[in-house]
């Protein structure tokens, strides 16, 4: 079915006028000149189309999991009739609540295959999408406080250099050139003995990512629908009530704007991929815990580089607006609530002074939470389900965000080639039925 | 040979300053931890409740464990008088608690500052015992007043010793009369 | 910071507790097929709604208990129900997953 | 100090006392009393910052907390708020976003491209080519705002303390003050947190009979005993009421955390002033009523000396008389509730020149007074779970419904005289008092430790308030022209028009797109002028558009407050001072210092293979287990059987979770017929106790079992080598130590050095001869010395981990948690013969029983390791590759040089293609270079028969 629908999209491809037609004024240093002398504005970065009838697949979620996935259907593959349902606007979730850190320096060959596709493509994702995601390669710096750290860290650099990527190990003085801030002195409660160094590591603008993709995916001819909640998926013919669970076929989706028909639905939500995936009648390993993080007031920028401590659970950086953006661990109890807490902020600021003592004068002005699909691996659900045409991109915990290009297009490939693709493929649920989990758990867990 | 000389864990005690709460070692008392079924009552005394007997203070410091605090000999003088059923264990625990007392009228304020239990009389009345993190260690609280001075005995892991004394001095500081 | 009514304590802050999950019943070990088997370890409900979960009241008076939790608005049920069962291997603890 | 006025009633200066102080290394005189801005003002300084993105010069705004133009560096200390920090003698204040100075702000030219630099910018330039934006990124940093961190800052004396007041009131003002009131004299314990310095509110720049009512009820509620903090703020309230307060009024300490567990919650945060949007009003000179008012009443500081005042309400009027009445000439009032409205003002860069009109007539001034309305800042409520909604008769957003415990007052919920503010806010302390008499009453029966309370528990209060009428007011947030919206992030009207147009037209897209109400005031002054003219922009009204979150904190609050006194718990044993009499060289493992040597490891391990060495093993986790079935429970635990364990005897177990993962192992010795004691590595010791817990209380309650941890009742000392025991013979007298009668694998109880109950075991983790003693942890430290003492003459010498850590590696054992990891079954382990089927339960049963089946895949197996070249280490997680490939196959997961073998030696997980011994196998060094190493035939490299042990 999925291969039928290939068929019918490679009339439209890659030189179809679909991206002609709708394509947004470029964005370049000369335009935004030329407009500012006009005094004129922008038109809109994406439309406000109409929820149609029927589209060739139906993307759960308007964050970079779903956004991506859509866009390399139509760039892709061709495939642009396409509707991406997002039950608030796009970028709420996740997307937009992340600390923007991105990195591949994972344990296992595996995930570093993966994540640094996922480099490659936001390194050139200003280029690519016409639109500046201010990709700050910063460098990434994994602090070790005890030997076992040392060790897990070493064991990260030597599987990274195996798969060429930039990664080592460094002590304390080389860390102290990096980031000057960081308190290296051997007597202190949790002292630096080493740092995992990873140069191509960074941040990126997260909402401009969220933009870069809706509006190059727009462009394309993929339908965005915002406030538009996924109330339902109608499948046929499987075991359980409604002719959901494994064995069954999807339809459709029904939403709070109405039915839509569609042959492939993809869950790219997170925060409520359990929920989704129950409408199809397939249960997930995913608890879904919220995952805060905080931000400080503004002070000229001292801190060069991403800082990260698996041990004092933190893991700080200064936008170039020179505030300070923390994120910890998730939270130590599953809920959907994102109201967050002071003991986050408490633990926080306690083990940033660790690192740091000299910003105990700075003042936190904001925190918030997003939510964390956490599965019992530390890595994704990706790929088919026992439900024909149900696709999940969930489960991705703390680390979505670095890997949403990656995702967004090896899911694209997998709708279109209606297979597996091999980068994905120690991700499908099937995995847990098997018994072979993923062996990021144990850098994960010092990991962020 | 030297004869064997009971050390405590808190090795340097501090003055304590004019006005504020006293802190001191009471790690020697002998403590005998008895366990019995949830719910039962072999000495008489409830969960979260403590009673002076014989010199000894029980205190219910969890649903199956009472903690027995005293001087030599009065402990193992009550257990030798006290009669168990054969699901009753008693272990000695002498030395794997540290035992401190906070003694003075503003030790309530001085406990709140490393404490998130409520230690007001009507929460926390003499004869009360609660467990909680104080300074981030696992501790069991007992008010035992003492001549109606408030007083709070505080059991924690021998370990913890110097750390947690070092933790509560601090916290009674502020409350010297000098500041 | 949200209050968890522990069965012998009364109300306590959730930080002096440890949460164990889910709650679930452990397949007999003799009989269970492996797919029961990580159906128990692995899979979850996660519902948004009433949740029956296992604390352990892990600085209070150290048991084990079972509660039903709303995951959206952080509401109790009462009342809780001591020594209940639990679902996750390894008591829970390695749940801490990483950050970013 | 030209601005200085005469004496005002109301002034909170004390003109007594002077204050020296700078402002940009010049040096100025100012008042007790005074904020740093009303001194500077005083002093005739106009312009306090340039802003962030166009650098145009900014004076006094609000001149109160929340003023987003007036924020300074003082000392080491970033962002301060200028207009509401007391100055202190010799303060040294200094402008934070200007360079090179205030005066001559080179990056103003910034504001000559302003057209340009519109919202969002970023995002469309400096694409490409793409290697360059790395360069623009370090030039845009160095436009960030804010001041300066000192990387020598000291840490600096924070505090938190816990609190469990009845009933908490945010704000001082008359509403609040008369809640706090009401609350205490029902018997409630208040705590009154107030942002400012003075109690009062309003009333403190008001007229003297203002003020003499907020001085009667502050001295009331004083008098009724409630706690009053001041320079103090309501930073958040979290579930069930757990309340976050920042208190800067606190002796001793720079700032302290309150976390208040209070019963119920009474907000009254007031209302703060909003700024008009227009062309230039963003200007210096251009100031809010509510400026003008407390800069006249309370510092005596002249604002200007030409006025235009817009007022759309009695404050602005109040501000028209204070002017007047102080000499301030004032030129116009445009009155908005007749209609009137200003269009725009010039002037110079740094002053305020004229105001246009709406009819387009101009008027010279060099201070505009605006009073446009006002925002409620209902951060509390949002954070208590209320969406306020807005009423555009009273052009302000008022609370909807909020939960039982927490009760809004004052303006927030309405306008009215100040009679019927006070009378509303003690009708809402007297609500509070009964709603937290009844959390109290609940508590009391539930807290088992508490007083049980008299009769039955009181119902929730309904509540009967008789509410604030909400005076009408003129919606008024835009003028003709555009101007400055958010001040600290320089976003303007515009912005959030073009920002709509192009499609980020939902409150939280505009809010990202442009960052309007993202810098330090985070929406107090702007988040209604954004809706405002978003909906104005989308031709929709301000409900539609609705609000975006407010989050915590509501005021900023310090890292140092938020970590208060550092309290990480450290866990030493009862040798701690002996080892650091003795050149230890500690190692942190988890909360534990322990030696890892002391001066020379290779020695230790020397001196423990030919005479006899000691170590301090205290952390070990020890648990007691009593009871008739404890076989049971060790039977479920670990993977090995333990029926029929005789007294006197000890044996090794491996423990999995449910999912076949090796969790902890360790030795279980049964001293007595109901009576075992169970050992767990040390860092797995909490983890495992709780695992056991869990096991008896959920899945056997029915069994009889007490579970008691008592690792640090014993001081563990370990005595190895082949003179160990002839060295402990001599301490030891009611005890055979002899080979025949204390095997290999037993426990003995008995008197070291006149200690009685120590226990004995004949085990070891070194590969030696060797006794693990468990002394009474009151005595250890004597029993440690005597073995020093006694054994001279034996060569008796401390070792610390380091050297156990060799001698363990040269004898084969794993350590759970580093040869092993987070997915090692326990048959990798090589101990399959410990793995026993035939058990009906253990944990992991099942999951062990499928991976030794046919359907499972192979798993690694953990191996001894020999490098080819004798001298070198491979390091720990060095990857073993097949050779001439990147194909990992394996790592190294422990290396050290043995000093006994003199060759290295390691551990290592391969996979079982690679396993057989005589294997050669590729081991990539960190260097990048390759070298070769041999699969040994056994674990151990060492003594692999074990005759040294069992000797």
């Amino acid at each position: 079915m999925t291969k039928q629908v290939i068929e019918l999209s490679e009339k439209s491809a890659k030189l179809s006028p679909v991206f002609r037609r709708n394509q947004a004024p470029r964005y370049s240093a000369a335009a935004l000149l030329w407009r500012g002398v006009r005094n004129d504005s922008w038109p809109r970065v994406w439309r406000e189309p109409q929820l149609k009838k029927s589209y060739d697949a139906v993307v759960v979620g308007g964050g970079v999991h779903g956004l991506a996935t859509a866009y390399y259907l139509a760039a892709n593959h061709g495939i642009t009739d396409v509707a991406v349902l997002d039950k608030a606007y796009l970028g709420s979730g996740g997307s937009g609540r992340n600390t923007a850190i991105v990195r591949s320096n994972y344990l296992t060959p595996e995930g570093v295959a993966f994540y640094d596709r996922s480099l490659d493509l936001y390194n050139t994702m200003s280029a690519d999408l016409n639109l500046n995601v201010m990709f700050s390669e910063r460098g990434h710096l994994t602090l070790a406080h005890t030997d076992s750290a040392v060790r897990t860290m070493r064991w990260r650099a030597e599987v990274n250099k195996l798969q060429g990527i930039d990664s080592t190990v460094i002590g304390p003085d080389e860390i102290s050139k990096i980031a000057p801030s960081l308190d290296t002195s051997p007597n202190t409660r949790y002292p630096i003995l080493a740092a995992l160094y990873h140069p191509p590591g960074g941040t990126i603008r997260h909402d401009a990512v969220v933009w870069a993709y809706a509006r190059a995916a727009d462009a394309y001819g993929v339908d965005m629908h915002q406030k538009t909640e996924v109330q339902d998926i109608v499948c046929e013919g499987g075991d359980g009530p409604d002719g959901k669970g494994p064995g069954a076929k999807v339809t459709g989706v029904r939403t709070s704007k109405g039915d839509v028909s569609a042959p492939v639905v993809i869950n790219c939500t997170a925060g409520w991929a359990s929920l989704i995936a129950a409408m199809a009648g397939i249960q997930l390993p995913i608890t879904t815990h919220p995952l805060q993080a905080a931000v400080t007031e503004p002070v000229k920028v001292f801190l060069p580089t991403v800082v990260v401590s698996g041990s004092l659970h933190v893991y700080v950086s200064q936008t170039d607006r020179g505030e300070l953006v923390f994120g910890a661990s998730v939270d130590p109890f599953a809920t959907y609530d994102m109201r967050g807490t002071l003991d986050f902020t408490e633990e926080l600021a306690g083990h940033v002074l660790e690192l740091m003592p000299a910003v105990s004068q700075m003042r936190l002005q904001r925190q918030w939470a997003g939510l964390c699909d956490i599965t019992p691996d530390y890595s994704p659900v990706m790929g088919f389900t026992p439900v024909e045409g149900f696709l999940c991109d969930v489960g991705w915990g703390t680390y979505g965000f670095k890997a949403g290009p990656v995702s967004g297009e090896q899911m694209a490939k997998c709708v279109a080639d209606g297979a597996t693709p091999d980068l994905i493929s120690p991700f499908a649920l099937s995995r847990f039925n098997d018994g072979v989990l993923v062996g990021e758990k144990g850098a994960a867990a010092v990991g962020h | 040979m030297a004869e064997p000389e009971f050390r405590s864990s808190v090795t340097t005690l501090a003055a304590t300053p004019a006005g504020a709460p006293a802190l001191t070692d009471e790690s020697p008392l002998t403590k005998v931890s008895v366990r019995a079924r949830v719910g039962a009552s072999p000495l008489g005394v409830d969960f979260t409740r403590a009673a002076r007997r014989d010199g000894v203070l029980i205190c219910g410091i969890r649903p199956d464990e009472w903690l027995l605090l005293g001087g030599e000999g009065e402990v193992e003088a009550l257990l030798a008088a006290a009669e168990f059923d054969a699901s009753v264990n008693r272990i000695d625990i002498t030395h794997s608690r540290l035992c401190l007392r906070l003694t003075g009228v503003r030790s309530a304020s001085a406990l709140e500052k490393v404490c998130s239990l409520d230690f007001g009389d009507m929460m926390f009345p003499d004869g009360a015992t609660g467990s909680a993190s104080v300074a981030k260690v696992s501790s069991d609280l007992v008010r035992d007043d003492i001549a109606g001075e408030p007083s709070y005995l505080l059991l924690a892991d021998r370990s913890f010793g110097q750390y947690l004394y070092d933790a509560i001095h601090d916290a009674t500081t502020e409350f010297a009369d000098s500041l | 910071m949200l209050l968890v009514p522990c069965p012998h304590c009364g109300p306590r802050n959730s930080a002096d507790m440890s949460y164990q999950g889910e709650a679930s019943s452990r397949p007999d070990p003799s009989s269970a097929t492996p797919a029961q088997w990580r159906d128990y370890l692995y899979m979850e409900h996660n519902p948004a709604g009433w949740l029956k979960e296992n604390w352990y009241c892990s600085s209070g008076c150290r048991r084990f208990f079972s509660v039903e939790r709303h995951t959206v608005t952080s509401e109790f049920r009462e009342p809780p129900l001591p020594g209940s069962k639990t679902a996750e291997p390894g008591a829970g603890t390695d749940r801490q997953g990483g950050g970013s | 100090m030209i601005r200085r006025l005469e004496p005002q009633s109301g002034e909170v200066i004390d003109r007594e006392t002077p204050l020296k102080f700078t402002w940009n290394s010049k040096k100025y005189v100012g008042y007790a009393g005074d904020t740093i801005a009303s001194a500077l003002l005083a002093n005739n300084q106009q312009v306090f910052s340039r802003s962030m993105k166009y650098h145009r010069p900014r004076g006094v705004l609000t001149a109160d907390y929340w003023d987003p133009n007036t924020t300074v560096q003082v000392g080491t200390e970033p962002n301060v708020r200028g207009a509401h920090r007391l100055l202190e003698a010799d303060m040294k204040v200094s402008a934070q976003n200007a360079w090179p100075s205030l005066d001559l702000d080179v990056k103003a030219a910034n504001g000559l491209f302003g057209r340009f630099l519109t919202a969002g910018f970023y995002y469309k330039t400096f694409i490409k080519p793409q290697r360059l934006w790395p360069l623009y990124e370090k030039v845009l940093a160095r436009f960030a705002p804010g001041g300066v961190v000192d990387l020598n800052t000291p840490h600096g004396y924070h505090d938190k303390r816990y609190a469990h007041p009845d009933v908490v009131v945010a704000g001082g003002g008359p509403a609040g003050l008369a809640a706090a009131i009401s609350a205490a004299k029902a018997g409630m314990s208040v705590m009154l947190v107030e942002q400012n310095h003075h109690l009062g509110g309003h009333l403190r720049w008001g007229t003297d009979q203002d003020r003499e009512t907020a001085d009667d009820l502050e001295a009331a509620a004083r008098d009724a005993g409630v706690e009053i903090l001041t320079d103090s703020a309501v930073t958040g309230r979290y579930d069930d009421n757990w309340i976050a307060i920042s208190q800067r009024d606190h002796p001793g300490v720079v700032e302290r955390l309150i976390k208040a567990r209070a019963k119920t919650l009474v907000v009254a945060a007031g209302l703060v002033e909003r700024p008009y949007v227009f062309s230039g009003n963003d200007l210096p000179g251009v100031m809010l009523s509510g400026a003008v008012r407390r800069l006249i009443n309370m510092y005596a500081v002249r604002p200007g000396n030409h006025a235009v005042v817009l007022t759309a309400n009695a404050e602005g009027d109040a501000a028209v008389a204070d002017l007047e009445r102080v000499g301030v000439e004032v030129a116009r009032v445009v009155d908005a509730r007749a209609g009137e409205t200003i269009s725009k003002a010039t002037g110079s860069s740094k002053q305020l020149g004229s105001v246009t009109l709406a009819d387009g007539s101009t008027v010279k001034a060099d201070l505009l007074v605006t009073a446009a309305g006002w925002t409620a800042p209902t951060s509390l409520l949002n954070m208590s779970g209320d969406r306020p909604s807005y009423d555009p008769a009273a052009a302000r957003f008022f609370p909807t419904a909020l939960p039982d415990n927490v009760i809004a007052t004052g303006g927030l919920v309405g306008d009215g005289s100040l009679d019927e503010l006070i009378a509303h806010g003690i009708s809402s302390g007297e609500l509070a008092a009964q709603r937290a008499a009844a959390v109290k009453h609940r508590l009391r029966s539930t807290v088992t430790r508490a007083q049980n309370p008299k009769g039955p528990e009181p119902p929730v209060q309904q509540d009967r308030r008789i509410g604030l009428s909400r005076a009408p007011h003129p919606e008024l947030y835009r003028s003709d022209t555009h101007g400055m919206v958010d001040f600290s992030e320089d976003v303007s009207s515009k912005d959030l028009v073009n920002a709509a147009a192009e499609g980020f037209d939902s409150v939280e897209l505009v809010k990202r797109f442009t960052t309007a109400t993202m810098g330090p005031s985070q929406g107090k002054l702007e988040t209604v002028n954004t809706v405002a003219v978003l909906a104005e922009a989308r031709g929709e009204t301000i409900e539609e558009v609705g609000t975006t979150v407010w989050r915590p904190p509501y005021a900023p609050i310090s890292l140092g407050a938020l970590a208060g006194r550092v309290f990480e718990p450290v866990r030493v044993s009862s040798l701690h001072e002996w080892h650091t009499a003795n050149n230890m060289t500690p190692i942190l493992a988890g909360q534990w210092i322990r030696p890892e040597h002391y001066g020379d490891p290779g020695a230790e391990v020397a001196n423990v293979r030919t005479n006899v060495g000691i170590i301090d093993v205290t952390p070990l986790g020890k648990l007691d287990l009593r009871g008739p079935d404890v076989p049971k429970l060790l039977n479920l635990l670990y993977t090995n059987k333990w029926s029929k364990l005789p007294i006197g005897r000890v044996r090794y177990g491996m423990m999995c979770a449910e999912d076949g993962v090796v969790l902890d192992d360790g030795v279980t010795g049964r001293l007595g017929e109901d009576h075992y004691l169970m050992t767990t590595t040390s860092s797995g010791a909490g983890q495992i106790w709780q695992w056991v817990e869990m096991w008896l209380q959920t899945e056997h309650p029915d069994w009889e079992v007490h579970v008691t941890p008592v690792t640090t009742g014993f001081t563990s000392i370990n005595i190895a080598g082949p003179k160990s025991r002839e060295l402990l013979m001599r301490l030891v007298d009611d005890v055979d130590l002899s080979a025949e009668a204390f095997e290999y694998m037993n426990v003995r109880t008995g008197t070291i050095a006149g200690v009685p109950d120590c226990f004995m075991w004949r085990i070891g983790f070194t590969g030696e001869l060797s006794f693990e003693v468990h002394v009474p942890a009151g005595f250890g430290l004597h029993v440690w010395e005597q073995l020093i003492e006694r054994g001279a003459d034996l060569g008796v010498g401390p070792f610390g981990l380091e050297a156990q850590r060799i001698m363990r590696l040269e004898k084969g054992h794993f350590i759970v948690g580093q040869d092993t990891d987070g997915l090692t079954k326990a048959p990798t382990t090589g101990l399959r013969a410990l793995i026993k089927l035939d058990k009906d339960d253990f944990a992991g049963k099942p999951e062990l029983e499928w991976a030794l089946g046919p359907e499972a895949p192979e798993l690694p197996v953990l191996v001894a390791i020999t490098p080819t070249d004798p001298r070198l280490v491979p390091d720990e997680a060095c990857q073993i590759l097949r050779e001439g490939t990147t194909e990992i196959v394996g790592r190294i997961t422990s290396s050290r040089f043995s000093p006994s073998l003199q060759r290295s030696i390691c551990l290592g997980q391969v996979t079982p293609e690679f396993a057989a011994a005589g294997t050669m196998l590729t081991v990539r060094l960190c260097d990048g270079s390759d070298t070769t190493a041999r699969v040994m035939e056994h674990h151990a490299h060492f003594d692999p028969e074990g005759v040294r042990l069992r000797g």
